[in-house]
């Protein structure tokens, strides 16, 4: 799209405090999907060291978990996850037409659900390290 | 019937498949990061425990699917997004090889690991 | 506006100087005229004064690609007169007529049936005479729609958004019709195509969907529910329904939505177009299915 | 250049309507209009399509009425012709997909209308207009008819032979409003003029900004003669801030109107005992107003129309419409309370003069719709009867324009040489004599080859621009334009009286010296409004005159039309037409005969009461 005047980016997402729920919806839905995309090669990255050896994996493993940061990125991946299925399960359900006048509440549903979620998880991630 | 499935177009194919994949993966995700993280926690995972549940024929073909799903499921939506944001063309006919070659070493190499733990196809 | 405002101000008598040449009679009349001029100048300039108190601040996208000093876009300010149930668009036309007479916007209507005036106002996609001032919060920020080209302040290129409409063969085509009389519809039939039928070609929905700011192929909202609007009216046939849904379906159809509801947010018809867009995915798979 | 057949200017129903009738004819059809088709002001038509469509009804009880109402004052043979085709017309549109409401047996439903003696209005909702603009505008694209959109037509390339009648039309000069641009458009077959009202001489009008009579006063300015301009259908229901609409519809489902004390005045005060709320629109129109006067209005401005009783659901089903305007307009909840309203401008029923073909007197010239004056109006509208005429005479014009034979036009067009003339009581000079500001000169060509002429007018729009825009100072439109519009709606209103429209044209006569002064501030060639308005503004200036004079000198009160000093229609005197010829810009009155022989029936006038 030629512009003669190019308000570019800036109107995209300068504008971040006029957007509307289905729009914050659908950045935090790009945003885990692509956090979740990395996540998933990485994953198999790291449990491809078994195909060196038990003890290198195990050990790849062990040594991964003792760090506190790794423990807060799973953390941090827990909630990607967990907001990824719930505005997920949101999207199905406007795929199918169900429930479409209440999308942006069913949004702040799954935005309080996965905080809840996470927020008492928390203790189960971070025991041992600390 | 066979012409009759050239005119299901890709479009509607990969948005149906996007949707499947979707319901498959609500599921089984939230079943993998409870058991690896809940149930079992992430720290005392060890080859063992891998290899134990691969054995089970049914957990292996769970996994596998697992794998295949979440592959097409990140990677189409990969696809989408940058359809989306206007890449079109040679970009993204690179894009999409790229994409598509990315997908099956991931899927390969996963399929190797899960091999390794079950030792062959648990049958 | 009132059928009693008086007149402001009266004809003057001319003074009859009978033996004055043409020439100078002329000159005069132009004399008098420049005198009238600064004098409703005047007027105005106190009535300004006067309403000063009540004025609605209004923020102005300006830019001409022919005017120097409009070259580099930028906002102007204007004050308006308030008076109760004034629209963007009057005050809009208010600061036209009275301030500044390049400032150039698309209205005809007034009534939110003409479909253009729709403006990106106070950061939302709204049409200027549909939008109460006193619901705004001051100063009332007003840019041309996003995404489009500006042609000059708030004025933007449709060609793109005419092209979208277009493409989707936007017109009834009935396989055959009754000799003399109407074809039948049913109610509920006709209850299900109304409100897409309300489109009015504003553009607001296109300049709100971000994917369609990305894509320029992709169909858009407005498109895809005209299409709905024929796709799903009983009178056209299967053939044609089928057709129809051969267009929504490429890559760039109705797959491209994402569900954002920008448009539905925006649309100043209220109709429900990610509903309407997301019916013809299901109907697309449907289509499709029957043939597995 | 360009070059076509048949030439559209305006792409309103009946603009859009005769380009799809020439099309079909195998006409190279080209539109050019100074908004994109679907912005027109057809659009905001409401209520619905007059036709005789079913059993009980027939096209003569139309046309009946449509006599009727006119006040006597309509050509039978342009009213039989709408009322036989309109049927056909809507069963036209009806397969071209327009989505009228329905019957429970999915046939199209009907509604009552103001002084119809069957529920003959055919309608889609409460925005009838979109619709049919819509539906006419999707036919269009489908035959990839060329759309010039804004486009603003600035005159018309006719030739200058003394008598009007010897004028050639061959083209129209085009400002691309877009690029500053201005193009000569050559028609080989015929220009048709379709473009719309004169609302924008008033300030509380229904009509759009756009509806400046372009069409109109560039006809008169070419010759062509303006006929019954001093009948404007002023609409009894319109919002008082706005002038926003609200439909007939309303009262046609039953919706009724209060004043003050919440007395039913249509009945209490004797205004229409029996149709009451549904009668002709210039009785509601006077008697709100009487309301309002005798102190009985609200707010001392309007009165209320209640639907409240209709209930939600039947509201909703059929007049949803009305609830977003009374909403968004007037911030009034029209299922909670009722909805302020008072008469605004509406319509014009006189306009340029045409027969039942929509030719007019000069060759290559048609009009058609609101622009026009074929005269199925008379001196008053009837509800729903603008949409079936702009589609009946669009197309009639689009056929003919296309080269059918319609067979000999029973409406005479011109000067006959031994018409009745007339002499307008005015202290000041009408038209534009006196006035040499080369803003304004018009100056004919007479020129042989269409080529010749059209080159020519397109030569004098240039310097005309150039001159305006070379100006370095003076007035601006917008202030002429609202002086003009403000002694329109105080003067030239519901209720006249010699004085007041002497004053109003005193007022008009002081525009125009103040348009010799007009500049255009705005330097620019891209999007130039301010240019494209001032031309509008001396268009609004003729057809402001042309209404004004009509109303001076036709003393009596007949349809739309009441004058203070005649209170009753005189049918021995004025049974005929008031047609106003600009003369090369010194007007001059005169009449012409009204034609009540109908095919098989003369229509004696008869009092006009409901």
């Amino acid at each position: 799209m030629s512009q003669s005047y190019n308000r570019g980016l800036i109107e995209d997402f300068g504008r971040w405090r006029e957007f509307t729920a289905g729009m914050w919806a659908w950045i935090f839905h790009k945003f885990t999907g692509w956090v979740l995309v990395g996540y998933l090669f990485t994953h198999i990255a790291v449990l491809s060291t078994a195909l060196t050896g038990e003890a290198a994996y195990t050990t790849t493993i062990q040594a991964l978990e003792s760090l506190l940061v790794v423990r807060i990125l799973e953390v941090g991946l827990l909630a990607v996850a967990v907001f990824h299925i719930l505005n997920g399960l949101r999207l199905l359900l406007v795929d199918l037409g169900v429930g479409l006048e209440a999308q942006d509440k069913s949004f702040y549903a799954s935005l309080v659900l996965t905080g809840a979620i996470v927020v008492a998880s928390v203790p189960t991630f971070v025991a041992e390290v600390l | 019937m066979a012409e009759r499935y050239s005119s299901f177009q890709g479009g509607t194919q990969r948005w149906l498949w996007q949707r499947i994949t979707a319901a498959f993966l609500v599921v089984v995700l939230a079943f993998h990061f409870f058991l690896l993280h809940f149930v079992n926690h992430a720290s005392e995972v060890t080859f063992g425990m891998s290899e134990a549940r691969m054995q089970t024929l049914t957990y292996f073909s769970l996994m596998i699917l697992f794998l295949i799903t979440a592959t097409f499921h990140g990677v189409n939506g990969v696809y989408n997004a940058l359809v989306n944001q206007g890449l079109t063309g040679q970009k993204l006919t690179a894009v999409k090889w790229t994409l598509i070659v990315a997908s099956a070493l991931l899927i390969v190499q996963g399929v190797r690991t899960a091999l390794t733990w079950a030792g062959g196809v648990p049958i | 506006m009132s059928t009693q405002v008086p007149q402001a101000e009266e004809t003057e008598e001319q003074p009859a100087e009978e033996k004055a040449s043409v020439q100078e009679k002329r000159k005069q009349k132009k004399q008098e005229r420049r005198e009238k001029v600064e004098r409703a100048k005047q007027t105005l300039e106190q009535e300004r004064d006067l309403s000063g108190e009540d004025t609605y601040a209004l923020k102005v996208f300006r830019y001409d690609p022919e005017v120097a000093a409009k070259q580099e876009p930028r906002f102007d300010e204007f004050h308006v007169p308030f008076h109760k149930g004034m629209t963007v668009l009057d005050a809009l036309m208010y600061a036209r007529d009275h301030y500044d007479a390049s400032l150039t916007f698309r209205h005809s209507c007034r009534q939110a049936v003409c479909g253009s005036d729709a403006l990106f106002i106070n950061g939302r996609q709204r049409l200027g005479c549909q939008t109460q001032l006193s619901d705004l919060e001051q100063p009332v920020r007003i840019e041309p729609l996003p995404h489009q080209e500006v042609v000059k302040d708030l004025v933007v290129d449709m060609e793109h958004f005419y092209d979208q409409m277009e493409a989707v063969e936007p017109y009834f085509d009935a396989e055959e019709t009754p000799e003399g009389e109407e074809q039948r519809q049913s109610r509920e039939n006709h209850e299900k195509v109304k409100m897409s039928t309300r489109c009015i070609w504003c553009g607001a929905c296109m300049s709100s969907c971000n994917i369609a700011a990305g894509d320029n192929q992709y169909l858009g909202p407005a498109a895809i529910n005209k299409a709905y609007r024929f796709a799903m009216d009983e009178r056209e046939g299967e053939n044609r329904k089928e057709h129809r849904m051969e267009i929504l379906e490429q890559e760039h159809g109705v797959w491209r939505c994402q569900t954002q509801f920008s448009c539905t947010e925006v649309c100043p018809k209220d109709i429900p177009l990610t509903e309407h867009i997301q019916e013809l995915k299901r109907e697309a798979v449907k289509s499709n299915l029957k043939f597995w | 250049m360009y070059e076509h057949d048949v030439l559209v200017v305006g792409a309103g129903g009946a603009g859009l309507r005769a380009a799809v009738a020439a099309h079909e004819q195998g006409a190279d059809v080209a539109m050019v209009t100074k908004l994109h088709p679907v912005r027109s002001h057809t659009g905001a038509a409401e209520g619905g399509i007059n036709a005789a469509l079913r059993e009980g009804d027939s096209w003569d009880l139309h046309a009946y009425d449509t006599m009727k109402g006119s006040d006597y004052l309509g050509d039978a043979p342009s009213i039989e012709k709408l009322a036989k085709d309109a049927p056909g017309e809507v069963i036209k549109t009806e397969h071209w997909g327009m989505p009228f409401s329905r019957e429970d047996d999915g046939r199209v439903s009907q509604r009552p209308f103001g002084g119809l003696s069957f529920p003959r209005t055919t309608y889609a909702g409460a925005e009838t207009g979109h619709h049919l603009l819509h539906t006419l505008y999707e036919q269009v694209v489908k035959r990839g008819i060329t759309v010039y959109d804004e486009w603003y037509v600035m005159n018309l390339a006719v030739t200058n032979e003394d008598d009007p009648r010897d004028r050639s039309c061959h083209g129209v000069v085009g400002y691309d409003v877009q690029t500053g641009n201005i193009e000569g458009f050559k028609a080989r077959k015929g220009v048709i003029l379709a473009t719309g009202g004169v609302g924008q001489a008033f300030d509380h009008t229904t009509n759009a900004v756009s509806c400046t009579g372009d069409g109109q006063a560039m006809a008169y300015r070419a010759g062509v003669p303006m006929e019954d301009m001093e009948f404007v259908q002023f609409h009894p229901t319109t919002l008082p801030s706005t002038g926003v609409l609200i439909s007939e519809g309303v009262r046609g489902e039953g919706g009724i109107l209060y004043n003050k004390n919440g007395e039913r005045f249509m009945f209490e005060y004797g205004y229409a005992n029996n149709d009451g709320e549904l009668a002709s629109r210039d009785v509601v129109a006077r008697a709100e107003l009487t309301e309002v006067n005798e102190g009985r209005g609200i707010e001392d401005e309007y009165v209320h129309l209640d639907m409240r009783h209709l209930g939600e659901e039947r509201i909703i089903d059929r007049l949803e419409n009305i609830l977003h305007l009374a909403r968004d307009f007037e911030g009034v909840d029209g299922l909670e309370e009722p909805m302020p309203v008072k008469p605004g401008q509406h319509y014009e029923m006189g306009g340029i003069e045409t027969n039942e073909h929509g030719q007019t007197c000069i060759e290559g010239l048609y009009a058609a719709g609101e622009c026009a004056c074929a005269s199925v109006h008379g001196a008053n509208r009837l509800g729903g009867n603008a949409l079936p005429e702009l589609m009946v005479f669009g197309a009639r014009a689009g056929n003919h324009a296309a080269g059918i034979d319609l067979g000999e036009p029973e409406v005479q067009t011109g000067r006959t040489g031994d018409e009745e003339r007339d002499e307008v009581d005015s202290s000041v000079t009408l038209g534009e004599e006196g006035i040499t500001g080369s803003a304004l000169a018009d100056g004919g060509a007479t020129l042989s080859s269409p080529d010749e002429v059209l080159r020519a007018t397109v030569d004098r729009e240039k310097q005309r621009v150039d001159h305006l825009m070379s100006k370095e100072e003076g007035l601006q439109h917008a202030e002429i334009r609202a002086k003009v519009q403000k002694a329109m709606t105080r003067w030239v209103n519901v209720f006249r009286e010699k004085e007041g429209l002497q004053k109003a044209l005193e007022v008009i006569r002081e525009a125009r010296e103040l348009y010799e002064e007009v500049y255009v501030a705005d330097p620019s060639k891209t999007f130039n409004t301010d240019l494209q308005m001032t031309y509008e503004t001396r268009n609004v200036i003729d057809v402001a005159e042309a209404i004004t004079v009509g109303a001076l000198v036709r003393e009596e009160f007949r349809g739309a039309h009441w004058r203070k000093e005649h209170q009753e229609r005189k049918d021995e005197n004025w049974l005929k037409h008031t047609m106003l010829d600009w003369n090369g810009g010194s007007p001059e009155v005169y009449y012409k005969p009204v034609v009540l022989e109908g095919e098989d029936k003369t229509y004696e006038p008869k009092e006009r009461s409901y």
